[in-house]
């Protein structure tokens, strides 16, 4: 072993997310942020290398199960940028937990994980960049029905933790008597027309997904194929490049909100630069990601070299996000600045953010 | 509970017979598979995925056609749906020749083991879709908008829309086509008489390697017209596409009889059918549960599906 | 006169809109060897199965003793104590010969799932037993040699006689043998007659299908002659063999009446 | 046609079932092969038939080596059999079984309709039954479907193994007759049978088969005035 | 190609009862000290070796096991055994979390509610055959996944967490050191396999194997072949339901993504790929199924695609499996101990 008075040379960092399986799309554009992060870092020629691994997880539990120990127990990771997934986090909390591991999330948005109460609480070593569905949802319930004077909102899940989680924080917001119906279609739904059927039946005039961006796309297409002429909205996992090329015009007025905005919104400049280092526009969250290494990076120039020192940082540290949204953690591992949601309207093929929805 | 189905009953009836000729195309590749080899072809949702990708690239970048863009009309619609349908089919079709060679062929003249051969199938399966999957870096793919989603017609409210009509007439057509080969050419005895006895058959004259390969290709030939139809009105296409509609066109085909082509027709309309009238009553979420109890009802009563014949059994 | 342990009665069944058998009546008595001919298609193998439960009959009955056992399961059947072969080998396989028999066997061990696991004492005594009498019966049919090799790779004549093995596992009263000599040739035919009298002798009741009329004539006390699924003949073998109405049904010209 | 085995050997797995036989059956002849259970009669005519590989040694039809020729080309060639266990079709109609027959011939309909009849006046029984499943006919009913079967490809070489197990007594008699009818047709015949008694008288030269072997080669009528023979092959209480 | 399989059993027959028990001592010995090879050759990347032998490796062993009875055993082809695991599962989760029961309390009451889960299926559909039967247990499979996600009372799609660790015998389940887990499934796998081979060379193992071979001609023998299907269903379900409480408990953290038909049809890989009918074959075959893709983890992008390549390659390479379904001619039933 190198005596204590050797110079580090290296910090190995890791990447904890979907990478192969059905969800791999997400990971990857992780995965992607992170590296494009330090790729920027160690060209500059730092003191200190930072190596990244990557853990695939599938986003799935059950194999967050056997790569959380391995992660838990190679003792030359300091800190993991990750889970991607709620349902995977919290598969792998105990080993962190019981390994003082480090970890910030850039999309795992489930109340349960900084909820004291919860048997799922990540305290101490988990955090997260995005806000929680618990304010995501009331905005979106809030920022969805703005162009209606008597809105009659049906809200519609995928079946994930996610989804499932921010609709019924979104339904719980929607003042009462303006919630007509909901319905849950998997993730690998195809055929909406029982859906549409419904949302047509209760003469609904904002339709709210909750879930991601391909089956948003396919959700609207098939809606306004069938004639439905009411407003669109949804939440965080819709909200991307993705959604235009899928939705197309249909894409057009579509509301959407937001704990943070993708990169090239929020940060053009940097969205040009990763285009040219990565070769490809930047995916989902991206900015968070990026965001979060860049917190390591900090800490590691600031010299931390272990796990605890990593924890130590995490919990002191003040900044911003890639985006300039304020980004330090609570107790709990929340973000304070994440409270800030932003409202987005699709105009002339393109997200253009609003305002923040309080 | 019922509002939604009596409301809308002609618009979800004219939507679950179109998913309904989308499941039975892809039963098709399923049955024909199992009608000769009393086999499952598990690489079959696969052989549909590669044939729904096939669509979107030749409209992507043989026609040019974008996301935006309306779409063409007249002559060029017209090209644009031929060259698409036609390349779907054979990507398909090769496909399943393929995987026929691959997983299928070397095992039968090796093993009686009947499971063997799904197995590999299974890893064919997962080779092709992991292929899929580094290439398009996970991503949902969208497709162009090919044949307009014009309304045609309005019958009791519901929306006769072009591009499900075109699945279902044309859905139709593929079938009889494919009903008229099997019954008026050879090849429908020579699959019968290679699933009851190989040895028998050989003695008869049958060429047992193109009776099985020729079946593998029509099968995928209608899975690869699935595919086609499937892009032109779902509009998307992902590298794990082909898993849950897989496995629903292979319940359609067992809830017809498996192994028979008109019960694959009428199992995947009845499927499609029932899959879009349990959403509507009681929630998408619960629809795989009402399938397969409604699979397992039917199985109850009809043991070897609808239409299907009795299993082939010498007498004791 | 010994009694009667099976009795058909007024057996009929229909295939669609084949009578396969028409109001059969035929009476087994204890210790006998039976004999049933008949043309080819003439119902002798559908007999078999409707006695062993594989057809229930359109109508009538067939009593093993007093009880009616048509509608019983067949695998009750076997355990009232009636076994059979069939036309078309039906061994397991891929067991080797002394495992079919002693799978025969088993319908006569108590022992379950339970009692396997736990390996009861009762269950060891069982075990052992029916791998005794599983030898003992190979010895019997002169194939014991045979007992550890599979059945499949078994030459065509052991595998018939361990068919009569298998079915004698399952200590039948009766035993329905189905064509037991197809396939084989003079000098076989001769050394299973002699295996079929043994089997009679230690005390079983046999009904027998067979072609082979020198077989037949040389084995049975009885012959029953089918065709078209009515019975035509029921009496001592030389007066059948005589009878006009059997030989222009099924023996032909008498060329050779040995 | 004439059909010649050459130093034949054939496999299953490790053991040899046949050891290097050689064969003749000249064109217009019946020829029988006997031999007790497990001799490997079957094997020789699974292997003239294709559905064995031959491990060495030769076929020759018509003069032409096909030892490669796949089984379903062979049917082509005017070879075809009636296979132990007769290998009915069991979910086809007897109709349906008979057709397959000709999978291969591109005969006309009235060729077809010619044939089947031919086959239903051999055996009338399985006209009565043209529309039951061939797997609930009775054991000899398949027999003679699987006999009329190989019929219906106007074969140049019929191979039969063992058409008699089954059969009454009186059909008996009646598919040797058959057999010898066809024979005066121009078929060839290789005829495997244990009821060597009857074989032989209609068989021109015949084949005794021990395990794997040849072990004898004569004109039929030789052998059955064989004392040898007769006690192995005919049953000791000779008719 | 070789025949371990063969070798296997020779040398087992050659050998008298010290031998014997040496061998089963050695290889239980070599068995046991497997967490202590985390650094040589095996070590997997990414994912902790000691983690990696409880599950995937063990437990697919275990499920593997059970499957095996259903399908290679008795010949029916169950592509829903994940159901079962699924049940002992949330067996465990629910009475772990809302009732004072710990592990080994409940890990009766998982077995049976398994077990009884069988029954309920295989009633009314094991007169099915063949293929029918395999898509009716994949529906059900589907059926009880679905039905967990939609019942937010069990945690819905988030599951049940805080599942509680198994009380210690006499020491201490540790979550960063997981042999103690892995030397508990690897004495439930002796116990199964125990069982099995019990069975196998009884009266059971015997319907089984007529049933699979001919239903028609064993039930005229006299088996009563639908109750024994339905024995080797329930026993299979037991099984599963067994691994399913003791996966639970050690995962803490269950979710219906857990319990997917993909692990259903990679358990059915495990015993075809090792070998069906033959429970050594099996344990092979869910050892090396259970443990590559964890071995190629630095692989990453294409690591499934080779876990299908190898899928294909070895089924033809040995469609029989590693270690095939017994070929040599030997009596299942016990030597010596007839005659
Ligand atoms: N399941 C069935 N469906 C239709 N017909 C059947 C069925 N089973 C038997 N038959 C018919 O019933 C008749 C009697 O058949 P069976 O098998 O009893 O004849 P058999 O006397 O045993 O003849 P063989 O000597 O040829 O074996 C036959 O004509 C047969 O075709
Ligand atoms: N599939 C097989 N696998 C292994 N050995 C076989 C197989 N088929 C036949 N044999 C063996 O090959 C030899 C020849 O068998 P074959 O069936 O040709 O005999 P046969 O002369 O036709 O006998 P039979 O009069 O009983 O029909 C026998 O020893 C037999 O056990
Ligand atoms: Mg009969
Ligand atoms: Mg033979």
């Amino acid at each position: 072993s190198t005596p204590a008075s050797a110079k580090v040379k290296e910090i190995t960092i890791a990447y904890q997310g979907p990478l192969t399986g059905d969800s791999a799309q997400t990971g990857i554009d992780e995965v992607n942020a992170a590296k494009y992060a330090l790729k920027k870092y160690n060209d500059s020629n730092p003191a200190v290398k930072i190596n990244l691994v990557t853990i695939d997880d599938q986003g799935a539990g059950s194999v967050a199960l056997t790569v959380a120990p391995g992660a838990a127990a190679n003792k030359k990771i300091i800190a993991i940028v990750g889970p991607a997934f709620s349902g995977a986090t919290i598969s792998s909390l105990p080993y962190y937990k019981a390994a003082r591991l480090p970890m910030i999330s850039p999309s795992a948005t489930n109340v349960t994980l900084t909820d004291k109460k919860s048997v799922n609480y990540g305290y101490p070593v988990f955090h997260r960049v995005p806000s929680t569905d618990a304010f995501q949802g009331p905005s979106l319930a809030k920022w969805a029905v703005q162009n209606q004077k008597s809105p009659k909102v049906y809200i519609v899940d995928d079946k994930t933790p996610y989804a499932t989680g921010l609709a019924a924080f979104t339904k719980k917001a929607l003042a009462a008597g303006t919630w007509v119906g909901s319905d849950s279609t998997p993730d690998d739904t195809k055929d909406f027309a029982a859906t549409i059927s419904k949302v047509k039946s209760t003469g609904t005039n904002v339709v709210i997904y909750t879930g991601y961006y391909s089956q948003a796309a396919v959700l609207i297409n098939q809606l306004r194929a069938d004639g439905y002429k009411g407003d669109f909205a949804s939440g965080d996992g819709t909200l991307g490049t993705g959604f235009l090329e899928g939705a197309g015009k249909n894409a057009e007025g579509v509301l959407l909100v937001a704990p943070t905005v993708p990169l090239s919104v929020g940060n053009p400049a940097m969205e040009a630069d990763y285009v040219k280092v990565m070769g490809a526009a930047s995916g989902e969250y991206t900015t968070e990601t990026i965001s979060i290494v860049n917190i390591y990076i900090a800490a590691v120039k600031s010299g931390v070299t272990t796990r605890s020192g990593m924890l130590n940082f995490i919990n002191g540290f003040k900044g911003e996000t890639v985006a300039g949204t304020k980004l330090s953690f609570d107790r709990n591992g929340d973000n304070n600045g994440a409270a800030a949601i932003t409202g987005f309207v699709v105009k002339g093929g393109k997200i253009v953010p609003i305002e923040v929805v309080k | 509970m019922f509002d939604t189905l009596i409301h809308q009953f002609w618009s979800l009836t004219f939507s679950g017979i179109a998913l309904g000729f989308i499941y039975v195309l892809i039963a098709m590749g399923y049955t024909m598979v199992y009608g000769v080899l009393r086999m499952i072809n598990f690489a079959n949702s696969e052989i549909f995925m590669v044939g729904a990708f096939a669509t979107v690239m030749v409209s992507k970048y043989v026609f040019e056609l974008s996301n935006d863009a309306i779409p063409p009309s007249n002559v060029k619609l017209f090209l644009v749906i031929l060259c698409c349908i036609v390349a779907s089919m054979l990507a398909s079709a090769l496909l399943a020749f393929l995987v026929e060679l691959v997983a299928y062929r070397h095992l039968r003249n090796r093993t009686t083991n009947r499971i063997a051969p799904l197995i590999s199938a299974i890893g064919i399966g997962i080779v092709i879709s992991e292929i899929v999957r580094i290439f398009t870096g996970a991503r949902t793919q969208f497709a162009p908008n090919i044949v307009p989603k014009k309304t045609l017609a309005t019958f009791q409210g519901a929306e006769i829309r072009l591009d499900s009509t075109l699945t279902i007439v044309a859905g139709l057509i593929l079938f009889i086509l494919l009903d008229r080969f099997i019954k008026y050419s050879r090849l429908g005895r020579g699959i019968r008489a290679v699933s009851m006895d190989e040895d028998s058959a050989k003695l008869m004259g049958v060429n047992l390697n193109r009776v099985i390969s020729l079946t593998f290709t029509l099968g995928g030939l209608m899975t690869g017209a699935a595919g086609f139809f499937y892009v032109n009105v779902y509009e998307n296409v992902k590298f794990n596409m082909g898993f849950s509609l897989g496995l629903a066109a292979f319940t359609a085909a067992v809830i017809g009889g498996i192994g028979n082509i008109r019960g694959a027709f009428f199992g995947g309309i009845s499927l499609g059918l029932v899959e879009i009238y349990a959403s509507a009553v009681i929630g998408t979420q619960w629809k795989p549960v009402t399938v397969f109890i409604i699979l397992i009802l039917i199985l109850l009563f009809k043991p070897n599906g609808i239409f299907g014949e009795a299993i082939q059994r010498t007498r004791v | 006169m010994a009694k009667t342990i099976l009795n058909l009665k007024n057996l009929t069944i229909k295939f669609g809109g084949v009578t396969a058998l028409n109001s059969v009546n035929l009476e087994l008595k204890e210790g006998e060897i039976l004999a049933l001919i008949g043309p080819n298609g003439a119902g002798k193998t559908t007999v078999f199965n409707l006695i062993t439960g594989v057809y229930k009959p359109t109508s009538g009955n067939v009593f093993l003793g007093d009880v009616a056992i048509d509608g019983k399961k067949r695998h009750h059947i076997t355990k009232l104590g009636i076994a059979r072969t069939f036309q078309n080998i039906r061994l397991f396989g891929d067991m080797t010969t002394l495992e079919n028999v002693i799978t025969g066997t088993d319908v006569r061990n108590k022992v379950g799932l339970i009692g396997s696991i736990l390996g009861t004492p009762r269950s060891r005594r069982e075990e052992k037993a029916s791998i005794a009498k599983a030898h003992e019966i190979l010895k019997f049919i002169g194939i014991d040699e045979y007992a550890d090799r599979l059945a499949k790779n078994l030459p065509y004549g052991v595998q018939r006689r361990l068919e009569i093995a298998r079915a004698l596992g399952t200590e039948p009263k009766i035993l329905l043998l189905d064509e037991p000599a197809a396939g084989f040739n003079p000098q076989e035919k001769v050394e299973l007659a002699a295996i079929i009298k043994k089997i009679r002798d230690a005390g079983y009741t046999i009904l027998l299908i067979e072609h082979d009329m020198s077989l037949i004539m040389g084995i049975s006390d009885r012959v029953v002659v089918l065709d078209f699924g009515q019975k035509i003949a029921d009496d001592l073998p030389s007066v059948v063999q005589n009878d006009p109405q059997v030989i222009a049904a099924y023996l032909g010209v008498p060329e050779d009446a040995s | 046609m004439r059909l010649e085995l050459k130093d034949l050997h054939v496999h299953y797995g490790k053991i040899e079932a046949i050891k290097g036989i050689s064969v003749v059956v000249n064109e217009g002849e019946i020829v029988t092969l006997i031999g007790a259970n497990g001799a490997g009669k079957t094997t020789t005519l699974k292997t003239i038939s294709g559905l064995r590989k031959v491990s060495s040694g030769q076929i020759l039809f018509d003069g032409q080596d096909i030892s490669n020729v796949p089984a379903h080309e062979r049917v082509d060639l005017g070879i075809s059999q009636a296979p132990e266990g007769r290998g009915i079709f069991p979910g086809m109609t007897v109709l349906e079984n008979l057709e397959m027959g000709k999978f291969n011939r591109k005969d006309r309909k009235s060729e077809m309709d010619e044939d089947l009849d031919k086959v239903y006046t051999l055996f009338p029984r399985l006209k009565e039954r043209a529309t039951q499943a061939g797997g609930t006919l009775s054991g000899g009913e398949q027999q003679m479907l699987a006999i009329g079967r190989a019929l219906m490809a106007r074969p140049k070489v019929l191979l039969l193994d063992e058409p008699s197990m089954g059969l009454a007594p009186q059909m008996i008699a009646n598919i040797f007759r058959i057999i010898t009818e066809i024979n005066k047709t121009g078929v060839t015949i290789l005829l495997v049978e244990q009821n060597a008694q009857q074989a032989l008288q209609r068989a021109h030269r015949a084949y005794i088969l021990e395990t794997g072997n040849v072990v004898k080669e004569a004109k039929a009528s030789d052998l059955l005035n064989d004392p040898a023979v007769r006690e192995a092959y005919l049953g000791t209480g000779a008719h | 190609m070789i025949n371990l399989r063969d070798k296997g059993a020779q040398f087992w027959e050659r050998s008298n009862r010290p031998v014997r028990v040496l061998t089963v001592f050695a290889i239980v010995a070599v068995v046991a000290a497997l967490p202590y090879a985390g650094n040589t050759f095996l070590q997997t990347p990414v994912a902790a070796f000691d983690a990696v032998l409880v599950y995937p490796m063990g437990m697919f062993i275990l499920m593997a096991l059970g499957l095996n009875v259903v399908v290679g055993k008795s010949g029916m082809l169950d592509l829903g055994y994940v159901a079962f695991f699924a049940v002992g599962a949330y067996t465990m989760a629910i009475l772990g979390t809302r009732t004072g029961l710990n592990t080994w309390e409940i890990m009766p009451i998982g077995i049976a509610a398994a077990m009884f889960a069988g029954v309920l299926l295989a009633i009314p559909t094991l007169r099915l055959r063949g293929d029918y039967l395999a898509i009716v247990t994949l529906g059900f499979g589907e059926i009880v996944r679905v039905s967990a996600l939609n019942s937010e009372a069990i945690g819905g799609a988030l599951g049940i967490a805080g599942v509680p660790f198994p009380p210690g015998l006499g020491f201490e389940y540790q979550l960063l050191d997981q042999k103690y887990f892995y030397w508990t499934i690897v004495v439930m796998i002796l116990l199964v396999i125990w069982v099995i081979r019990r069975l196998t060379v009884r009266r059971p193992g015997r319907a089984w194997e007529s049933i699979r071979q001919d239903e028609d001609a064993a039930e005229l023998m006299g088996v009563s072949t639908y109750k024994y299907k339905i024995w080797a269903f329930v026993f299979g379900a037991a099984i599963g339901g067994g691994a399913g409480v003791f996966y639970a408990s050690r995962s803490m953290v269950i979710a219906p993504d857990n319990f997917t038909l993909n692990t259903s049809i990679l358990i059915l890989a495990c015993v075809v790929f090792g070998g069906m009918g033959n429970i050594w074959g099996v344990i092979v075959g869910a050892a090396i199924l259970g443990y590559l893709p964890d071995r190629f983890r630095f692989l990453s992008d294409a690591r499934l695609l080779l876990f299908g390549l190898v899928l294909v390659v070895f089924m033809n390479l040995r469609p029989e499996g590693i270690l095939p379904r017994k070929k040599r001619e030997k009596a299942i039933v016990k030597k010596g101990s007839g005659a």
